[in-house]
């Protein structure tokens, strides 16, 4: 088996074309990639709003509850809702899918900047208040750095979500690698699914990697394990931003 | 000159402060002290409206303190809190260079003067590059203060700044303080719940009770020889005899000289140096403790010390050379001068008459006058 | 699974491999007629006192095939052309008696089929009226010739099945522009809607009379006639399975499985209740 | 609601499905999680790895994994075991941090303290560790239910009864009504899934209530 | 007996412990001292194999420890720390319990204990069935206490036990522990880095210093009186002198009788009462304060006394009687008898008289004889 993926991964006619995987892996990424800029619009500012303000932690609960809703349900039910309004177009096969995975989004972006904001030390706080630090300037110079570790594992994720769902869209018509998936799965082609699946896996496991890259380069060293004398006594890590596909 | 005029704060269900009139004199350390809730927090907290006030008036310098944005308020004033409350996200040298920044100095002088904030409180400076997680209890306390000082607020609030270290810590970043403060003579409120803090720090100490409101204001020396009422006088605790002569003006004591012998002399060099059962033994002319002659069984050396004397300088309170007195094997308290070296030794009744003749603080004279600034430090 | 497996209880288990043991598995493919003729057949037997049992839809050929193979599922609803062709690519026979001949022959040794029915159904490409009418189409050739426009709707599987874009392209030269893996109601939407501009669509399938939709003309038989045919695993088929089902083969035609495939699909009647009511209007139940 | 009132009996049975897909895997991975976090915190060299490699299960995509089950397993395509396994594999990679989170959760004075009395290992572990870190790591266990529950519905893509059926065949016969039939089982079935853990653990840390109330 | 035998502890990088040795007298009380990470922690669990030794011999009444299983050591050794570590998930009473139970006590007959014990440390029966949260900090720190009394062990090891408690609920826990311990009479090991903690419930100190190494063990009083070396000097800190008068045997103090007057009375009353400047009020034979007669304006109110005088117990320790005495406004100090009334009063120079004549505890009688046991309270 593990041979007839190789032979299907490596085969020069899967590195071509429409349907070859570079197109794919590329269709894939940019549309996750749209996706998460959407979400992340949305919600960190709204996150880091009702953080800041104490106002609106309903819709915490609210995104929270919605991790619950079944994606492929969703995906199939914005689909045919939305079927009628692009005639002629294939806007039509991918704005359901997009808005569906901008949803699905939304609740680990929006807990990532709402713990990260909410959990800064009130004393911190405190402080650059007392200091004369304008509301604004609290949360641009004190909140917002503090919470990037949580809101990078909240965009991490996310981005496991988006990518895992995106391939489930394929249902749809959609790219991505998701069509070997699903193409593969009609013809019983299982060198083919497996191909993709080992493919989806390694690209999450990849931006997985670079996020986690990312969260080292730009967050102080001052807020991680890294730089520190004591070891942290064991708060337990927001488990509750996790993928539901 | 802080002044509170009436000050109430409200909350749904309860009064924080409850029509407080206290002023807070230039250049002096004011201590707020009181048990858990008395609304120490909420009294130091309205003055730079981090608590916005129910009804009454905070002043400062005679300006109301609503007069201005409360940020630009802020900025003038440097406020210090328990846990330090510094950045974590920021290197020691950033956090200090905070309100610098913030009041729009460049980026190079704030950090200028960051560094020399923080040489002020004792940081080295390889510590500035660190992250606070990187620091331990008391070196965070310093880089709070180093923080609040660094744009040169003529008034500092501090709510409980050193209750998170360990007691060692606390006194050595006490002692630190008033050194400071002596150089620098800022306008300081000083939240504890510590009495003893309070007395060692304050030049004016004002004790609040449970519902905010004040029970009395004095200087230290007065809050210890004369306490308004029993809830005072529980609260200043035992030993209040005692601890008040750390406040008594120091009268000259009538010294004796001391006949001592070198560290390292013989035997016989000790023997032949007094009569008396006790030998005080120095070195370069500073006292290093006691020997028993009759019992030495050879030189005198480090090891065969009774250290159990303790030293007070000859113009130090009076707490300290009763303490020499009464430490002292020998029955005499030695006294030294401002380098360490032996001036000469006082007998503990000495003391005590020098203390009878001093004027005792007296309540009623004390709280209607004015405040004498300069706290003496002991 | 043991006693307290939920799904080894209730009539829904069939694709389950923890079935009552004796129980005839019958699979269907994704698409409403494969369901609704697993419905009947289902029905036929429990009628008549063989216990059968339908499942969750398992997908196109090539899976039900192996799920048979692997025995998760007894018997399946198939087609016979496309079986055929399924197994040999270079399969010339088109009427259904020497479909049926060279099927039999060609079957893995574990599979058998019973008696061909006369119902057929059979793979189109379908265009909507507007699109031949702009295009002038009768045939798939017409539409070939407009190659680099078509947009081409039809399930995933199509791409790479002979009776689908492989035999289109050969027989034809028709190689559309864009493929579009779509199948059931969202292709017949997608084509209607014209987010596709010709599909892959049953000739039993209902939108193409309620839809208007254009059959084009298939000279070169690609597609052959599709008689319906059950196939099942040769350890399962009994004599009285085989009777059973044979006899539900001889009434079933064209028009009265186009009938119930609009029933399902456009009158949203349970497969279940369409099949009842055929087998009891036929006398099978 | 047309659909669901005509359908009731095969929602009941095809959420009984959905329960036990979705259900047996998170007493599975529990199971397995809680040796898997105590190796991780007897061993924090180890611990890393055991944490980390757990928690990158989770990249993998569902379908993906569903579709390289039987492979892996050797069992058959429509064998419901594809979706128990990959679904404790899920579980488990939630769990493992929760239950190492869990766990480091409980006062180290309190630890010492059992040690000192004379507790062995072992039954410190089960008498005091672990019953401490219930409420981490029912938390956990929520999260780890509403996912799986959501998960699950994705193996029906091939054709593995459960509550999925009404998304895909509603969705193949464009029936509105079905797929929310299929959307609203799937939540209630979470939301029941969810107010069972927390009543478990209500149950099991008497302690929680009274300090909270 | 305790004893530790050239005990050394080694971690990779540093010596936690050095050369250790020390007894731990049966029925004492040995309070181990230091600064911050000087081996306190570390000595007291290898006592009950919390931590295992590098090398060197811990024995128990003769017996090394290592001979039986760790489990089964810890069994008989209470063991209370900072935090109390009190389970949070079992009510009080199951707390108490946990130790009989391990011991393979019948639940009742463990609870009946628990019970027990809760009361013997001042816990009314009705905490029994809280959780610890539901405890104050003084309450939780009671529990652990019981909970380590629980199976009546011979030893109990104690890290620190009241440093997380506030100083009033701190000083009420350490008189209570002291009461009990003169009931129970166990061998304590007791941690702690308050001197003035270790001075008061020592019968014995230890005096660790950073690097684990013993720098002295012995009484309290001779701790003060004569510290070994600048290190123990300095940590046992100023005011050496007055704080060891807390251990000076009380010798009968020449009291002078003091006239009062009656809260209540009138001017002329106490016009009439004294010649002295000041005079003492007192309510049921209890004093209250004192009155200056000539200032008077109205008769004689609780809000018009001065307060500043403390009250020694006549048969208290000395330094009481010399506080009371330099607190006094009238330079006469207080004396009362068991029950708060007025004995009579004493001057600072007779209590100093009197100090002059106890005998001063001396250093090389103290080290090198036995521990005096059952510590006098004072
Ligand atoms: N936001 C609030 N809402 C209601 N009551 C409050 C609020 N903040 C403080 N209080 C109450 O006001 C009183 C004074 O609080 P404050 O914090 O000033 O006390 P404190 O003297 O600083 O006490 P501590 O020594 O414990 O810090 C307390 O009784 C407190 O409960
Ligand atoms: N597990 C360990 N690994 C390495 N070093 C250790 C370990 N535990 C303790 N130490 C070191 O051993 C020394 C003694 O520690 P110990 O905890 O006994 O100090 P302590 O006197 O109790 O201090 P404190 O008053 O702060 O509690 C310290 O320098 C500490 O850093
Ligand atoms: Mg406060
Ligand atoms: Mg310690």
């Amino acid at each position: 088996m593990i041979t007839s993926i190789w032979t299907w991964l490596t085969a020069p006619a899967q590195w071509s074309g429409a349907g070859g995987i570079p197109t794919r892996l590329w269709e894939h990424i940019w549309a996750c990639l749209l996706v998460l800029v959407i979400a992340a619009a949305i919600a960190w500012p709204l996150g880091a709003w009702i953080a800041h303000a104490g106002r609106g932690r309903w819709l915490i609960s609210v995104a929270n509850a919605a991790r619950a809703v079944p994606s492929l349900g969703l995906l199939f039910a914005v689909a045919m809702w939305m079927s009628g309004m692009f005639s002629g177009s294939t806007l039509a096969f991918t704005i359901p899918p997009t808005i569906v995975l901008v949803i699905l989004a939304i609740p680990p972006l929006l807990a990532g900047a709402y713990a990260g904001v909410h959990e800064v030390d009130p004393a911190v706080r405190d402080a650059a208040r007392g200091m004369g630090m304008t509301g604004g300037e609290v949360l641009r110079k004190v909140e917002l750095p503090i919470a990037l570790p949580l809101i990078l594992s909240g965009l991490r994720s996310a981005s496991l979500q988006v990518i895992a769902t995106w391939t489930i869209a394929a249902v749809l018509s959609v790219g991505g690698l998701g069509r070997y998936l699903i193409d593969g799965l009609a013809s019983a082609d299982y060198a083919q699914m497996a191909g993709g699946a080992v493919l989806v896996a390694v690209l999450a496991l990849l931006v997985d990697g670079m996020l986690a890259l990312l969260q080292r380069l730009v967050v102080s060293p001052g807020l991680t394990g890294r730089r520190r004398r004591r070891a942290r006594t064991g708060i337990p890590r927001a488990t509750a931003s996790r993928p539901t596909a | 000159m802080i002044r509170f005029e009436g000050v109430t704060k409200k909350y749904d269900d309860s009064i924080a402060v409850d029509h407080l009139d206290l002023e807070f004199p230039d250049g002096a350390i004011t201590c707020l002290v009181g048990p858990s809730g008395c609304g120490k927090t909420t009294s130091l907290r309205m003055i730079n409206r981090m608590i916005e006030l129910t009804s009454g008036r905070v002043t400062i310098d005679g300006r109301d303190i609503r007069d201005q944005p409360a940020a630009k308020l802020r900025r003038g004033i440097g406020y210090v809190i328990q846990h330090a409350g510094l950045f974590p996200h920021r290197t020691v040298v950033d956090n200090v260079a905070t309100v610098p920044l913030l009041n729009g100095w460049d980026k190079r002088k704030a950090r200028a003067r960051a560094h020399e904030v923080l040489e002020l409180v004792g940081l080295p400076g390889n510590f500035a590059s660190r992250y606070p997680a990187q620091l331990s209890g008391g070196q965070q306390q310093r880089v709070g203060v180093a923080r609040a000082l660094a744009a040169d607020p003529p008034i500092m609030l501090m709510d409980e700044p050193f209750s998170a270290v360990d007691p060692v810590v606390r006194e050595q970043l006490q002692d630190e303080f008033l050194k400071l403060q002596g150089e620098l003579g800022k306008t300081i409120v000083f939240v504890t719940h510590d009495i003893d803090e309070a007395i060692k720090l304050g030049d004016q100490v004002a004790v609040m009770r449970v519902g905010g409101r004040l029970a009395q204001v004095a200087q230290p020396a007065a809050l210890l020889a004369d306490p308004a009422d029993d809830f005072v006088a529980d609260f200043v605790g035992r030993d209040r005899g005692y601890r008040a002569l750390s406040f008594a003006d120091t009268p000259s004591l009538p010294l004796a000289s001391e006949p001592t012998i070198e560290l390292g002399a013989s035997v016989d060099q000790a023997r032949a140096a007094t009569s008396d059962r006790w030998l005080l033994v120095v070195q370069d002319g500073r006292p290093q403790g006691w020997v028993e002659p009759a019992r030495l069984t050879g030189p005198i050396e480090a090891d065969s010390l009774h250290r159990g004397g303790t030293v007070a300088r000859v113009d130090g309170p009076l707490r300290a050379s009763l303490d020499a007195a009464l430490s002292s094997p020998a029955r005499r308290g030695v006294l030294v001068d401002h380098e360490g070296r032996l001036v000469g030794t006082v007998r503990a009744h000495e003391v005590l008459t020098a203390i009878e003749q001093t004027d005792r603080p007296r309540s009623d004279d004390e709280a209607s006058g004015g405040i004498r600034l300069g706290k003496e430090r002991g | 699974g043991g006693g307290s497996n939920p799904m080894s209880s209730g009539s829904g288990g069939g694709g389950n491999s923890s079935a009552a043991a004796g129980t005839l598995k019958v699979g269907a493919a994704d698409f409403p007629e494969s369901q609704l003729l697993a419905a009947i057949y289902a029905g036929a037997l429990n009628a008549k006192g063989v216990k059968a049992s339908t499942g969750d839809p398992i997908g196109a050929r090539e899976v039900y095939l192996k799920a048979l193979n692997d025995g998760s599922v007894d018997v399946v609803p198939e087609y016979a052309y496309s079986l055929l062709t399924f197994y040999d690519k270079s399969a010339t026979q088109k009427d259904a008696q020497s479909v049926a001949t060279a099927l039999k022959a060609k079957l893995p040794a574990k599979l058998q089929i019973l008696n061909p029915a006369q119902a057929q159904d059979a793979n189109s490409v379908a265009v909507t009226k507007e699109t031949a009418t702009k295009w002038n189409l009768k045939t798939i050739a017409d539409l070939a010739k407009q190659s680099d426009k078509v947009i081409f709707g039809a399930p995933p599987e199509f791409q790479k099945r002979e009776q689908g874009l492989p035999g289109l392209k050969s027989a034809y030269n028709l190689a559309p522009k864009t493929f579009r893996p779509l199948k059931g109601n969202a292709l017949v939407q997608a084509l209607k809607n014209g987010q596709v501009n010709a599909a892959n669509i049953f000739t039993t399938d209902p939108s193409i009379k309620s839809d208007g939709f254009v059959v084009l003309e298939d000279p070169k038989h690609v597609f052959g006639s599709d008689n319906v045919v059950p196939l099942i695993t040769k350890a399962k088929a009994t004599p009285q399975v085989q009777q059973v089902l044979n006899s539900v083969q001889g009434k079933l035609t064209t028009d009265n499985l186009a009938e119930m495939v609009k029933q399902v699909v456009v009158d949203k009647k349970d497969a279940g209740q369409v099949a009842t009511t055929f087998l009891k209007d036929n006398g099978l139940a | 609601m047309n659909y669901a009132l005509n359908h009731f009996p095969e929602i009941l049975q095809r959420a009984g499905q959905h329960a036990w897909l979705a259900g047996v895997p998170l007493v599975l991975g529990l199971l397995i999680a809680v040796p898997v976090g105590w190796l991780a915190r007897r061993f924090p060299k180890a611990s890393p790895w055991l944490v980390g490699g757990s928690g990158l299960l989770y990249t993998i995509p569902s379908l993906a994994l569903f579709i390289l089950m039987p492979l892996i397993l050797g069992t058959r395509i429509l064998d419901p075991l594809n979706v128990i396994v990959a679904m404790t594999i899920y579980t488990l990679a939630l769990l493992v941090r929760t239950v190492v989170d869990g766990l480091s959760a409980v006062p180290r004075d309190t630890v010492a303290a059992a040690t000192a009395m004379g507790y062995s290992p072992v039954r410190r572990f089960l008498a005091v560790d672990l019953p401490l870190a219930v409420p981490v790591i029912a938390a956990g266990l929520r999260v780890a239910a509403v996912s799986n529950v959501a998960i699950v519905s994705v193996a029906s893509l091939l054709g593995i009864p459960n509550l999925g059926f009404f998304l895909t065949d509603g969705y193949q016969n464009y029936d509105n009504g079905e797929i929310w039939t299929g959307i609203v089982s799937c939540l209630i079935l979470a939301l029941v899934f969810d107010l069972l853990i927390q009543l478990a653990e209500r149950l099991l840390t008497p302690w929680q209530r009274v300090v909270h109330g």
